[in-house]
This record gives structure tokens, C-alpha cells and sequence, in this order.
């Protein structure tokens, strides 16, 4: 990636932007983020098959964000979320260019986000085979089973949050778990505080999540609570036609159709 | 600590004939938090309100809880009472035990417990309520009236002669309504154009109203005080300020053969046309679905032969936007058209006609000049047969209610005949007759006993033709149940009265309720008969139920009045039950993270970015902000929020939360 | 293309003209008709006058037979086993615990899974739609289509037509050729089963029904109902005495007016069996 | 035994369903005393978390209900809520909830006798499946139990 | 809890009415339109309208004159009254009831003897063979009334249009028949 390294060196050094996010090597062969401040730190930009981290994650974060300018380097899924961050006015051209490496991992600069949303728009938002074996497989069980099933995949949860940390969309400064007045979700980890939180927020996800798996890859119990949001992902494409992030158009939970589907309502 | 009352009411027997009241104030009492608790036969009375308001005072209140009908009905008179005792009122909520649960459940250990259970949820639900200052909002003193029917018209003037403006909009070319139709009036037999005429011009000359004829309601935005709404004024293709009405494009119109609709199909019309010749305003306009030019391109014989040019084929329609402080629907109601009688061979049989059709026929100013020939070959029925509640009460035709009206013009109907067609038979076949109103029933027996109509008590089952009668199966229960057959030459038949085919849509427009019919809802059956339940907005004559003339003048007269008094005022006081976005100390100021989605979810365009400056005057935060004004308190936002920044005052996320918790834990 | 068809017990006995004209126009038509097995009659009027659990026991074990045979859709002919059969569907379907009762009472699994057609819903799903240049001889006759009163009475039941003035008939006629009259008793009752216990009443009530088609000048009165053709055809007497004249229109079922019109042979149809001749 | 009594949660819109349910009253017309309303001003105010602590708390059958479709008090407050029903519904499908104990439902002021209706026939429905236990199970666990386990 | 308290007002008759027919007599509002509309109203002692009504008095001898009344069996169950009652009162399938109320506690009218024998006559045919046998008919009604001439001179012209068959058409499975008979049979003989 010396075509990204040099880029990043030449953005930095021409003051463009103040920090370039990538990835490094880290520990135990896994990759790690790497913010690149001086133009000699963006010699240990890397980009291989190991780096899945959502970068996005950071151009939420004030500590980032702090410093100026942004530039990223960014995969796909890594792209959706900043359109979805985009539209959530979270970042805007004038904090954030765009590094992008496409699935054939080129290295396209964009000029703007509406480019990036373009580029994304070219690819849709796909569930993987496995997963939608293993959705098919929960559709067929009893609702019965599926509780079983839930209640024993949630019970080693320990509430640590891992899942929103990684999660591109989970910005909020303070999260409804830390809402206390009234406490909506019970702060001890007890199967029924477990259940609700991921109920939660897998709900405030819906029409939002960018399926990049980072939640799922975080968690170091291997819940497979990226389930939940691809179950959304499923519905709203059912229900609703679906979602694409896109910087103006309105949000899939916020706006309503007439005609949206009412044969459960009596 | 809350100290908070509660005040169990009896209402009379309404309540405590099924739910021990004794033991529901008792129970209560226990309740933490409860300081005082008491249960009264009328807490809505005087000696109740003044129950509450000494509490407040001697017992030092927080809170009050008042246990009795539901607050739709009146919250706002205790939440008063406890303001003139000291207490913020929206420190007042109220628990539905009448409407609820006594109404709706028998005597019974479960229906007290549910009004024990319905008491601690709103006591749960006080502790967290907050004192609250209604908001200020300024009035726009013009009114809309729609409809420009008898109703219309009446609401019209007498805001209009209160001093303030009035804009009516009537969807036909005049105004006049089925009054305008009308042959004699019940129970005086005054003939109905000559009472009505003066009141239409009088509209068309008064300074302080603006008549838009063939104009209709496009939109409406806004509240009380202040609405915006846009009026569609449908293309005249005329120009109707060079129009004198001289009426000459009329008469040479070649599209002779449209039926009148003032004339119910029994007359004809042209192309361009007025309605009838007391129209106001007395100026043509061009019904484009029939006039040749716009079916074919080619005629134009109107514009050749207009003296003054004012014939405007390219005319479109326009929209006019105006600010309305108050609205009152005068629209209507409709009669039920045909096929909807197919046992009684309504629209099949040219000789069956509606009571509408009759009232042409009977008119000095119809089809006939009066007469009363039957509609196939002109000739004087000589039997003629009235069927009441065609259509009426009648469940299986989905309409099980009572037209009201009907009673009073079938003997109307019945009358005339018996005065025009010297030595005809005239039936009426009735179930009950119902002449509730001032010299209605000595009308009725008039007709029986000196113009000699046979009532008959029994429903037609079935109506056909042979050999040119038309076979009137019928029954006269008073005989034992006895079928009566009879061969008339014509038959009326009293149809129901229905609510205007449009008028769900414009309920929805408006945001007005309206009932299984269709017909506009009352904000009270009793107390509030011209008030809807969206404030501001009032109703006068038929489009609430059938009524006659003298009642949609009342009503008319009634909203009227709701109208002047809302101007009275320069300002109007609104429930502060709106969504607010928190605020917290810096660093954060706010848990809002500035995402705006609520933006979109909001009905009412209320939500604003708001950018939190640091000294320097840089943008170090934006967060949403509710425009109070706009804010109609519907909470979409809240339950949107993902870190539940915005709250609904009156039903805070402490305060529903706790509902549910109250709810259930001693279920 | 194969249908299930319920003849019942007026089309094997004194209709049997109607059964022919069935099955003739079928025929024509390519339609291979397949009678329910061992089928039983579906008690009529007697039953349900009578015994209401038998009134739903005889045709729940028809609509069983047939639903055993692998039929999904039944003809059937007759308007009063049409009616029977199809309230009987009806109040099974609403009725969890009586349709248990049945089934248990028969002996036999009953589970309400065949469409019941009657005579013009047959005609319009399956030959009114061919019939363009097959009618080589329009029945180009004024007609008075009779409706009776159970092909479309209860409407909520049988959801067919409309209850007052009724058209489907009518339109059948109309592509086959013919003139149908605009007359008053399309659904009067002809006196159906009182026929025999009551014949005079019958002749009354029938009386009236022959007597408004002669003066709107019908040339045939057309019929759907086994019962309605044989007190309007067979009663003519009784009915003769009561107009005080003698009237020879001939009553016709629509599926022998329609299988003239498509030039099937007289005999085929039955014709011959009319007690009113059929000289049209 | 007694027979089972379902605890059911309505949460209603004040201009709708819970002016039905006074005309319910208002006509007179009896049903189940099972239910407990809770009153919002709008459908869109109705926060699905709360339907989640009703299940917590207890309660056997929960139903929803408010404006018909273009007859919301606020414009469109009910398009919303029924588009969040429609995710929320499914979630709690995939979850295991039984969606069968959550009725949601369109009753207008003018609908007193649909009111009676709903509640009848949703005790019914609910009185048939039985207690919520399984969701309570797991509700009623105490704490410390999972923490040694 | 809530109760179905509110048919109170119905008596045992109007309550049987209610649950096997659906039929709630409270609900008639005496407009007579079934009455109207009746082709034989003129040969009932009382017209429908009049039975609604004599049931709505909750008089037992009113109701006793509904049970032994000639009206309930000339009914033709045309369905026109139910047709057109403004009410949707499904006066038919009360008369069903009525009907069979009035045989099982042997108040049927006289004048109703022939109706209901050819009933039974009509009944007894498909209890043997399954199938409406039509002679068999014919000549187990006229045992019963002894109107041996009425209808002859039709059953030898019918015959000769092949409208009558000679023997009866049988069902294989006359047993299963005779047991459906049986079981729907308890509650009365006849």
C-alpha cells in the first residue's frame, strides 16, 4: 500500500488534514488502529486482509475528531457508516476525506462524501450465505425455541460493551443504559437487563446499521448478536423496500409510507 | 416527600353502584405518599370542588388525584379548581372510574379492585409531575366558514356582524344549500326562498365577508388562533368582475341536457349555467365535463355571444392562502341516491323519487312550476304513496339511525299534495311518527285529520310495476300484522339522510373526529354540541347529524358565538404539554447528539437545530431544539430518541415508566 | 378439465331432463363430469324443518365424500342441495364444536375444503367465457329468467348475485342469445315445498310468477331449480285456474336454452319430458 | 380452581382509542375487567421499551391501539408508530417473545363497541394461551443466582 | 369479571332462540316489513311480524300460541323476510327451531298434519336408501294422510316422461345412513 502511505505523508505534510486513521500491526498478528499525526507515523500504514476494525468508529470520537481534519483509510463497510454518519450529521466534507479502498483494494482519494456515496451506492448491502442459514434455521424453530435459544446465547453476557464501542453508530454521548431516570435497563448482567439491552440495540439500529460485523467481532464471548441487526436488515428490506445510507434522503425509521403493511392490526 | 390527595367521586350513582367507592378512597389512603383521601357523591359540584380546595390549603397538597368520569371531560374543570386553591394545575390527573369501570363492568370485588388499581397508577404517575406554565399564543381574528348552506350562511353573519371577518366557501357556483331547494317549510308552511333569498344577498353585501362560491378546502395547517389554510377556487372561466350576470350565454349554450342538480335530475340544464335564478352570486360558470369546447375543442359560442367578453376558457385555478383564527363546518349532508332501494325499484321506476325530487316537484320554482305531475308521462298522480325511513333505521343497509327529518316533511309532503291534487289518495307508511319540536305534532295530525292522508303503521317490503301502477306491498301492523296492498301512481320516498360523501376526507383534512357515519363529532354530546375535539374548530347544521332548519340556524348561531369569543381575546392560553429537549451542564449541555432524525419524525415542522457558541462565538455543539410554538405535543420525537433527550411534559419518560410499573406491581 | 358434480335426488327422478341438459352442455364444452360417489340426498326442506343436526349431518357427508374423492370443485345443479350444501359449509366453518359433532355423527372426516358452485357460477367460470361463435342457433326469444328464492337468498351465506333483482341469469341468456325481460318476480317463492302438502298455495304463488311473465310478453321462462320447474312447469293446471286462462309458456332450465342455442339435439336436452310443451 | 385472570396492559392515544373506550362506556356496553389503560396523546408517543417492562412487571397480554390510518389527532403520529410496530413486532418474533400476547389494533372515538371487542377478545385469546410463564421465568430469576451460576 | 348478563330480559324460549338461532326477538321493532313481504302471510294465523311479537311479551301463553301455531309449518323458508328485515333477523332459522320445538313437545298444529307428514314421509325415503325415492314417497304420504286421489293424474304422465323411476336408487352404505338417523335421532320420535 505505498500509494496510500505516500498520500497520507503528502496530506500531512501539506497540512491538509491533521490525522490520517488507519491500520497497523499490532500484537499476536492482528491489526490495530493507527493515527497517523507526524508525516513519518504514516509509515506504518498497512492494508491487508486483517484489517476488518471499523475505522468509523473514530471520526465520532472527540478525541479524534479534536484535532482537525480527518483523512481515513476506508473499506466499504467502512465508507457506508460515514455516509450514514454523514446523514446523521455527525462528519461533513469540511472534517472528513475520504481514503478509500474498494473490494479489489485499489486506493480511490474522493474529492467529497457525495462521491464516497456514489461509489457506495455501486454495491448493495448483501447478508452473507451462512447467516442466512443460520436465520433460516431460527425462523423455523417454535417461538418457544427460539427464547430458549436467545435466553442461553445472552446468559454469558457481562454488560461490557464491547458491542457499542466497535459499533460505527453507537456515538451517543450517553447511551439509554446510562439513562437512570427511570433506569429502563437493569444494570446487573441478569438474563431479562441482557435481553433488554440487546433487544434495545438492535431496535435503534434498525434502518441504521451498516452490517460491517464489527459488534459481532468484538464481543469476546461470541454472542451472535449481529443477528439481531441483520434480522432488521431483513425486515426493513421486506417491509419497507429496504435501505441504502445516504447523506439526504430521510431516515427508514423516521418517515412512514400510508400504505405501510397493517394486516396485524385489528 | 408528595403529599397528595385523592378524591373518589360517587357521580351520583353513575360510579358507586358498582365500585365501593368507601373502600376505594380508604385503600388509597394507605398509599405512600397519600396525605388525604376522601370519597363525595359530586366532586364536580361546588361543595366537591370546594372539598379539593380546602385540602389543598389545610393539608399543604402536592398532588391531587381526582377518581372520578373521564378527564376528556373534566380535567380542566379540576385542574382549575386547583389552581384557585394555589396548586399548580398540572400537579392534577385524573382516574376514569366511570367510563372506564363502572360503566363497563358489573358489581364485583375485580371492578372496585380495577378502581384501586386505576387510583395508585395516577398517584404514581402524580409524584413525578412538575409544575407547568401554559403558554401565550396571539389570535388571528378572521373565521372560515365552509359550507354555505342555511347554516353557513347564518354563522356567517353573525360573526360577521360581531365585527370581524369572515371568509365562507361554498363548493357549488351559490350559496343556499338544500334550503334553496325547498318547496313549503314545516311546521308553517312559509315558502323557504322567500325566508332564505334575503339572508344569500345579505351575505353577498355584508363588508365583513369574503364569499368564495366554487371554492373548496385544499389544506389546513396550524392551530387555534392560527391556522393557515389555502382555499382551492375552482376556475369559473369566467371573469366575474366584467360579468353583469345578464344571462344571455346561458341561454344560448347548445349543451341543453344536463340534469339540474338544483333541480335533482327532474329539470335540465346548459353547459354554462347558474344554478337557479336567485343564485348568489347570480354569475354563470362553465361545468367543463360537459361544455363542448373542452370535450372537443370547438364551440365557443358562449364567448361570441357575451356582450362584455368575459368568458375565460383558459382560466385555471387558483390557490388562496389565508390566516383564520377559528373554523366552523357548515357543510351538509347528502340524501342516499339510487340503487341503494333495489326492492323498492329506486332509479329503475322514473315514478319512485326521492323526498328531494319532491320538494322540486312541489316548488313554484321547478321542473313542474309547481305541480305535481309525475316525473314518466307528466301526468297528476292521483294515489300517491310516502314511504318513511327508506333507508332510515335500517341496520342492515348500515344506516340503524334516525334521520330525524323526515317525519315532519313526509306530513309536509303529504299536505301539499292533498292541497294541490283536489280528490287524490295519499298513504304514508310509517313505523313511528316523530314530531318532537314546537307545533310539529299538531302539524302532523292537520295532515291526518283535516287534509285526510291515510297513515298506514308498517314498512314497504317491495315496490314493482304492473300494468303501469306501481304495486305497493305493504302491512299495517295495527291490524294484526295485515298485508296492505296498494296501486299508486307515484311513490316518495323519505331517504335517508347521509353524511356528505367527501366529508371523512375533510374530517381528516381538519383533524376533527367524526362518528361510524361519517358525520362530524361533538366535542360533548351535551355540553359541547358545536365544539369539535380539535380547539378552534366548530360545527353548525347537518354535516353533525340530520337536523332541520331551525336547529342548524341555533347551531349555527351557537358557533357563532364560540367564534366571538375566541376573538374576544388577544392572546390564548395553551396547555404547555409539549416536548422539550433536556439540558445539562457543560461539557455536555445536552445527551442530545445532534442526529436529528427526530427532524423527519415530526408531524409539525417543530424541531430546530439550535448551536450551543462557546465565548470565541464558535460552534462547539448542536443539538435539537422544540419550537414551542409549533409543538403540538403528540411525543413521535420522544419515543424516537435513542438516548431519550426529548421528554413530553405531562407524560415525562418518568412518568409513563412509573404507570407501568404502578401498573402491574400490585396488579 | 374435471369437475365434481352433485346431481341429487330431483335430477335422477322427476328432473332427470335437467341432469341430461347438465351433462349434454358439459360435454360440449370438453368439461368431464365426475359424480360424487355413493352421494346421498341433502335432506331438503324436510330435514332442516325437522332436525337440525340432520339438516348438517346429510350434506356434510356429501361435501365429504367429495372432499374423499380428491374433488376441489362441485356443480351443483339443483338450487335447494345448492343452498343446503353451501349454509351448511357456512355454519360449519363458524362453528368449531358443531363441526366435530358432524364429523363424528357421519362417521367420517369432514374438513370444508370444496368450492360449491352452483349452475351459474359453472356456466360463468366455465362456458359463458367459450361461448363467442359457438351459438349457432341464438335462442332469440323474449325471456323471464326466474330466480326462486334459494340460488340467492341468504346473501350473507351465499354470497351470490344480488338478493333484488338479480342479474347473472340474465346475462347468461343474453349471450346465448336471448331477449331477458325486465319483470317483478325474479325471487318471488313459487311455493317450493309445499307443493304437494299444499298444492292450491302452490298455484297461487306460481300463478303470479306465470302470470307477470305473460304480460310482460315472455316467450319462455327460464329456470336454475328442479323444484321451481316442476311447480311452474308440471303444476300448470293449478296455476291455469288460477290465472283463470290458459298459459303455455314453456318453463325451460337455462342449461337446456343454452345447449339449444349451441345446437345440441331436443332429446339430448330432455325436452321431451316437459309437461309444458316447448315449442321454442 | 379459579379461573386464570390475564393481566393486560392497554397503552391507548387519548384521542382515539381512549375516547372509544369512553364511548364504550358512555353506551354502556360490559366487557372484561382485565385490563388496565394507560393513556398517551398519540400512538407515536408509545415508547416500545414500555411494552418490554410490561412483560417484565407481569403482565400477560399487552394491546396497542390508537387512530385509524389518516385519522391521527397529530397528522401521522399513528404512520409512525405503525412502522416502528411492524420492526418492533418482528423483533420480538425472532427474539421469542410471543407476538400472539400483543394486540394491536385501530379503534376511533366513534368505535365504543370495537373497544369491548378488542378487550374481550384479546382476554379470550390470552386466557387460552396461559400465563406468560416463560417470559416471567426469566423475569423472576433473582440476580445472585446468575452471578454464582 | 364481566358477565353475558345482559339477555336478562329474554325468557328460556327467547334465550333457546338466541343460541341455537341467533335470533335475539328483543331486537325486532315491529316494522312489519317481513310481514309485507311474505307470499303466504295471508294463510298464517300469525304473520311473522306477529310472532316477533307475541315472543317479545314474554307471555307463556303467547308463547305456547307460537308453538301450536299453523304459521311456523307454512313457513316456505323462502328467506325473503330475512332478506329485507332491516334488522338482519334471521327469522328462517328460527322458524327452524320453532319447528322442531313444537314437535318434540307434540304441540304441532292440525292443520299442519299433511306438511308434516310429508316431511316425515320425505325423512323416512332417504333413512332407507340414502336417495329421495319418489314413489315411495308419494305412497307413504298418502298412507299417512289418506289422500289417496290427490296428485294421480300427474304420476301417470310423469312416468311417461321418464320423470318417475320405478325402483328406488339406493346407496351402497345404508347402514352408515341408518346411524347418522340414529344419532341425530335422540331427542325425538316420531
Amino acid at each position: 500500500m505505498d500509494e496510500l502511505i505516500k498520500r497520507a505523508k503528502e496530506l500531512l505534510e501539506a497540512g491538509t488534514v491533521k490525522v490520517v486513521i488507519g491500520y497497523e500491526n499490532g500484537s499476536a498478528d492482528k491489526t490495530r488502529a493507527l493515527f497517523a499525526i507526524e508525516p513519518k507515523d504514516a509509515d506504518k500504514l498497512i492494508f491487508d486482509s486483517r484489517c476488518v476494525m471499523n475505522l468509523a468508529t473514530y471520526i465520532t470520537k472527540a478525541e479524534v475528531k479534536g484535532k482537525g481534519k480527518m483523512a481515513i483509510t476506508a473499506t466499504l463497510p467502512v465508507m457506508r457508516a460515514i455516509i450514514q454518519l454523514a446523514s446523521e450529521f455527525q462528519v461533513n466534507d469540511s472534517n472528513l476525506l475520504v481514503l478509500g479502498i474498494t473490494p479489489e483494494s485499489k486506493m480511490i482519494e474522493f474529492k467529497d462524501l457525495a462521491e464516497v456515496e456514489a461509489f457506495v451506492h455501486k454495491y448493495t448491502i448483501e447478508i452473507e450465505a451462512k447467516y442466512s442459514e443460520k436465520l433460516e434455521k431460527l425462523d423455523k424453530m417454535t417461538p418457544s425455541e427460539r427464547w430458549s435459544f436467545w435466553i442461553e446465547e445472552l446468559s454469558p453476557c457481562f454488560k461490557c460493551y464491547a458491542c457499542r464501542a466497535a459499533c460505527p453508530m453507537c456515538y451517543c454521548h450517553k447511551c439509554t443504559v446510562e439513562f437512570n431516570q427511570p433506569q429502563w435497563i437493569p444494570v446487573p448482567s441478569h438474563d431479562l437487563g441482557n435481553l433488554e439491552w440487546h433487544m434495545m440495540r438492535a431496535i435503534h439500529l434498525a434502518g441504521r446499521c451498516i452490517d460491517c460485523d464489527a459488534c459481532y467481532n468484538a464481543c469476546p464471548l461470541g454472542i451472535p448478536l449481529n443477528l439481531l441487526t441483520k434480522r432488521m436488515l431483513i425486515d426493513a428490506k421486506e417491509h419497507f423496500g429496504g435501505y441504502q445510507p445516504s447523506i439526504k434522503a430521510d431516515h427508514l425509521m423516521s418517515t412512514y409510507k400510508p400504505d405501510d403493511k397493517d394486516n396485524f392490526i385489528m | 416527600m408528595s403529599k397528595i390527595g385523592v378524591f373518589v367521586c360517587h357521580c351520583g350513582e353513575n360510579i358507586s353502584a358498582t365500585v365501593d367507592c368507601a373502600r376505594v378512597a380508604e385503600t388509597s389512603g394507605k398509599l405512600d405518599g397519600v396525605a388525604y383521601s376522601v370519597d363525595y357523591k359530586y366532586m364536580c359540584s361546588d361543595p366537591g370542588q370546594s372539598l379539593i380546595k380546602s385540602a389543598i390549603k389545610e393539608k399543604g397538597l402536592t398532588g391531587v388525584v381526582v377518581a372520578a368520569c373521564s378527564p376528556r371531560m373534566h380535567e380542566p374543570t379540576f385542574r382549575k379548581a386547583c389552581a384557585e386553591a394555589g396548586l399548580n394545575p398540572y400537579m392534577c390527573e385524573m382516574a376514569n372510574l366511570r367510563e372506564h369501570v363502572s360503566w363497563v363492568h358489573e358489581k364485583g370485588e375485580a371492578t372496585t379492585e380495577k378502581a384501586i388499581d386505576l387510583v395508585r397508577i395516577l398517584v404514581e404517575k402524580v409524584k413525578y409531575n412538575q409544575s407547568l406554565n401554559a403558554i401565550k399564543v396571539p389570535v388571528t381574528k378572521t373565521a372560515l366558514v365552509i359550507g354555505g348552506g342555511i347554516a353557513g350562511i347564518q354563522a356567517s353573519l353573525d360573526i360577521a356582524n360581531t365585527g370581524h371577518k369572515v371568509i365562507l366557501i361554498e363548493k357549488d357556483p351559490s350559496i343556499g344549500g338544500h334550503m334553496s331547494q325547498l318547496s313549503e317549510t314545516f311546521p308553517t308552511l312559509d315558502c323557504s326562498q322567500c325566508i332564505l333569498t334575503p339572508r344569500m344577498v345579505e351575505v353577498a353585501q355584508h363588508p365583513n365577508i369574503t364569499l368564495y362560491s366554487y371554492a373548496e378546502l385544499e389544506s389546513v395547517e396550524g392551530f387555534i388562533g392560527n391556522f393557515k389554510v389555502k382555499i382551492r377556487r375552482k376556475s369559473k372561466s369566467i371573469d366575474e368582475k366584467l360579468c353583469t350576470g345578464c344571462g344571455l350565454c346561458t341561454t344560448k349554450c347548445p349543451v341543453k341536457k344536463i340534469p339540474s342538480e338544483f333541480n335533482e335530475g327532474l329539470g335540465m340544464r346548459t353547459a354554462i349555467y347558474v344554478p337557479f335564478p336567485q343564485a348568489v352570486p347570480n354569475k354563470p360558470v362553465i361545468d367543463r365535463e360537459h361544455c363542448t369546447y373542452y370535450l372537443k375543442g370547438k364551440c365557443r359560442i358562449c364567448e361570441k355571444v357575451c356582450p362584455i367578453q368575459a368568458i375565460r376558457f383558459d382560466q385555471e385555478d387558483t390557490i388562496e392562502e389565508v390566516e383564520i383564527g377559528a373554523i366552523v363546518l357548515a357543510t351538509g349532508f347528502s340524501v342516499k341516491q339510487p340503487d341503494f332501494f333495489p326492492e323498492y325499484g329506486y332509479g329503475k321506476y322514473p315514478d319512485v323519487i326521492t323526498g328531494l325530487q319532491f320538494e322540486r316537484l312541489a316548488s313554484a320554482s321547478g321542473p313542474t312550476l309547481g305541480e305535481i305531475r309525475r316525473p314518466s308521462d307528466g301526468k297528476v298522480p292521483q294515489n300517491i304513496v310516502f314511504v318513511a325511513c327508506a333507508g332510515s333505521r335500517d341496520e342492515a343497509k348500515g344506516i340503524p339511525y334516525c334521520s330525524k327529518i323526515c317525519c315532519m316533511y313526509i306530513a309536509k309532503h303529504a299536505m301539499l299534495y292533498q292541497h294541490k291534487v283536489h280528490g287524490g289518495k295519499s298513504y304514508v307508511f310509517y313505523m313511528d311518527i316523530r314530531a318532537g319540536g314546537k307545533n310539529y305534532e299538531e302539524f302532523v295530525r292537520r295532515a291526518i285529520e283535516e287534509d285526510g292522508v291515510n297513515y298506514v303503521r308498517g314498512r314497504v317490503s317491495r315496490i314493482y310495476e304492473k300494468n303501469g301502477k306501481l304495486i305497493v306491498k305493504g302491512v299495517d301492523t295495527l291490524l294484526g300484522a295485515m298485508p296492505v296492498d296498494i296501486e299508486a301512481d307515484m311513490v316518495v320516498l323519505a331517504t335517508a339522510g347521509v353524511a356528505n360523501s367527501d366529508a371523512e376526507a375533510l374530517a381528516q383534512k381538519l383533524h376533527v373526529s367524526y362518528d361510524a357515519y361519517k358525520f362530524f363529532a361533538e366535542a360533548h354530546p351535551k355540553l359541547k354540541p358545536v365544539e369539535t375535539n380539535t380547539a378552534g374548530i366548530f360545527l353548525a347544521g347537518a354535516c353533525q347529524s340530520p337536523r332541520d332548519i331551525p336547529e342548524s340556524v341555533s347551531m349555527a348561531s351557537g358557533a357563532a358565538v364560540k367564534v366571538a369569543c375566541l376573538f374576544s381575546q388577544d392572546e390564548l392560553t395553551r396547555d404547555p404539554l409539549i416536548a422539550v429537549v433536556n439540558r445539562m451542564a457543560p461539557p455536555v449541555y445536552s445527551s442530545c447528539v445532534g442526529c436529528f432524525l427526530c427532524v423527519s419524525a415530526c408531524p409539525y415542522q417543530a424541531i430546530e437545530k439550535e448551536e450551543i457558541k462557546n465565548r470565541a462565538g464558535e460552534v462547539i455543539k448542536t443539538l435539537a431544539r422544540v419550537n414551542p410554538g409549533l409543538c403540538q405535543g403528540c411525543g413521535t420525537c420522544v419515543a424516537f430518541c435513542r438516548t431519550k433527550s426529548i421528554d413530553l411534559q405531562g407524560y415525562t419518560h418518568e412518568q409513563m415508566y412509573t404507570e407501568v410499573m404502578a401498573l402491574l406491581n400490585e396488579y | 378439465m374435471t369437475l365434481g358434480f352433485y346431481p341429487g335426488c330431483s335430477l335422477k327422478g322427476s328432473s332427470r331432463e335437467y341432469a341430461e341438459s347438465v351433462l349434454a352442455v358439459a360435454k360440449a364444452f370438453d368439461i368431464t363430469i365426475e359424480e360424487i360417489k355413493d352421494w346421498n340426498c341433502c335432506g331438503a326442506t324436510a330435514a332442516h324443518n325437522m332436525n337440525r343436526e340432520l339438516s348438517f349431518a346429510l350434506p356434510a357427508r356429501i361435501l365429504s365424500l367429495a372432499e374423499k374423492q380428491g374433488l376441489t370443485e362441485v356443480v351443483v345443479p339443483c338450487a335447494a342441495c345448492y343452498s343446503r350444501l353451501t349454509v351448511t359449509q357456512y355454519e360449519l366453518a363458524k362453528d368449531k364444536e358443531l363441526k366435530d359433532r358432524i364429523s363424528e355423527v357421519n362417521g367420517m372426516e369432514y374438513k370444508g375444503s370444496v368450492t360449491i358452485l352452483n349452475i351459474i357460477q359453472m356456466l360463468d367460470k366455465y362456458i359463458t367465457p367459450k361461448l363467442e361463435g359457438k351459438v349457432v342457433k341464438p335462442f332469440d326469444h323474449k325471456v323471464a329468467c326466474y330466480y326462486g328464492c334459494l340460488l340467492v337468498r341468504p346473501h350473507e351465506i351465499l354470497k351470490f348475485d344480488r338478493e333484488e333483482d338479480p342479474q347473472s341469469m340474465d346475462e347468461v341468456m343474453l349471450k346465448a342469445g336471448a331477449t331477458p325481460i325486465d319483470w317483478a318476480f325474479k325471487t318471488e317463492c313459487c311455493g317450493a315445498g309445499l307443493s304437494i302438502s299444499r298444492t292450491p298455495s302452490v298455484g297461487k304463488l306460481s300463478g303470479m310468477i306465470v302470470g307477470d311473465a305473460k304480460d310482460r310478453g315472455a316467450e319462455a321462462i327460464i329456470v336454475a331449480c328442479p323444484m321451481c320447474h316442476s311447480n311452474l312447469d308440471m303444476r300448470r293446471k293449478e296455476i291455469n285456474k288460477y290465472l283463470g286462462e290458459k298459459v303455455d309458456i314453456p318453463v325451460l332450465y337455462i342449461t337446456q336454452a343454452l345447449g339449444l342455442a349451441v345446437g345440441l339435439d331436443r332429446k339430448e336436452l330432455g325436452l321431451n319430458r316437459h309437461f309444458v310443451k316447448v315449442t321454442v | 380452581m379459579a379461573e386464570f385472570e390475564p393481566k393486560i396492559v392497554a397503552f391507548v392515544c387519548n384521542w382515539c382509542t381512549y375516547a372509544g373506550a369512553d364511548l364504550t362506556g358512555t353506551s354502556r356496553i360490559k366487557y372484561a375487567s382485565n385490563v388496565r389503560i394507560v393513556r398517551f396523546p398519540c400512538t407515536g408517543r408509545i415508547d416500545y421499551m414500555l411494552l418490554v417492562k410490561a412483560f417484565d412487571e407481569g403482565a400477560d397480554g399487552i394491546i396497542v391501539s390508537g387512530c385509524h390510518p389518516n385519522d391521527c389527532h397529530y397528522t401521522s403520529g399513528n404512520f409512525h408508530a405503525r412502522r416502528r410496530w411492524i420492526m418492533f413486532r418482528s423483533l420480538c418474533d425472532f427474539i421469542g417473545i410471543d407476538i400472539r400476547r400483543i394486540k394491536f389494533s385501530w379503534v376511533s372515538a366513534a368505535e365504543g363497541a370495537k373497544w369491548a371487542d378488542i378487550v374481550n377478545s384479546t382476554v379470550a385469546a390470552i386466557r387460552e394461551l396461559g400465563p406468560y410463564e416463560e417470559y416471567q421465568k426469566v423475569a423472576k430469576k433473582p440476580v445472585k443466582e446468575v452471578i454464582n451460576g | 369479571m364481566s358477565s353475558d348478563n345482559h339477555h336478562s330480559a329474554l325468557t328460556e324460549l327467547g334465550a333457546e332462540l338466541l343460541e341455537q338461532s341467533d335470533v335475539k326477538v328483543t331486537r325486532c321493532y315491529q316494522c312489519g316489513k317481513c310481514t309485507a313481504g311474505c307470499p303466504l302471510a295471508g294463510e298464517m294465523d300469525y304473520p311473522p311480524s306477529l310472532v316477533m311479537r307475541m315472543l317479545q311479551t314474554g307471555r307463556p301463553e303467547l308463547e305456547e300460541k307460537v308453538l301450536r301455531s299453523f304459521t311456523i309449518w307454512v313457513c316456505l323458508t323462502c328467506e325473503m323476510c330475512f332478506a329485507r328485515c332491516p334488522m338482519s333477523i334471521d327469522i328462517p332459522k328460527m322458524m327452524d327451531q320453532l319447528r322442531q320445538k313444537s314437535l318434540l313437545e307434540k304441540k304441532t298444529n292440525r292443520k299442519a298434519k299433511e306438511i308434516i307428514a310429508f316431511h316425515k314421509s320425505f325423512l323416512d325415503s332417504i333413512r332407507y336408501t340414502g336417495r329421495l325415492y319418489e314413489i315411495g314417497l308419494l305412497a307413504d304420504y298418502k298412507t299417512r294422510t289418506l289422500k289417496i286421489l290427490d296428485d294421480m293424474d300427474l304420476a301417470l304422465p310423469m312416468m311417461k316422461r321418464g320423470k318417475l323411476g320405478i325402483f328406488p336408487e339406493m346407496i351402497k352404505d345404508r347402514s352408515g345412513m341408518a346411524s347418522i338417523f340414529r344419532k341425530t335421532n335422540k331427542k325425538h320420535k316420531d
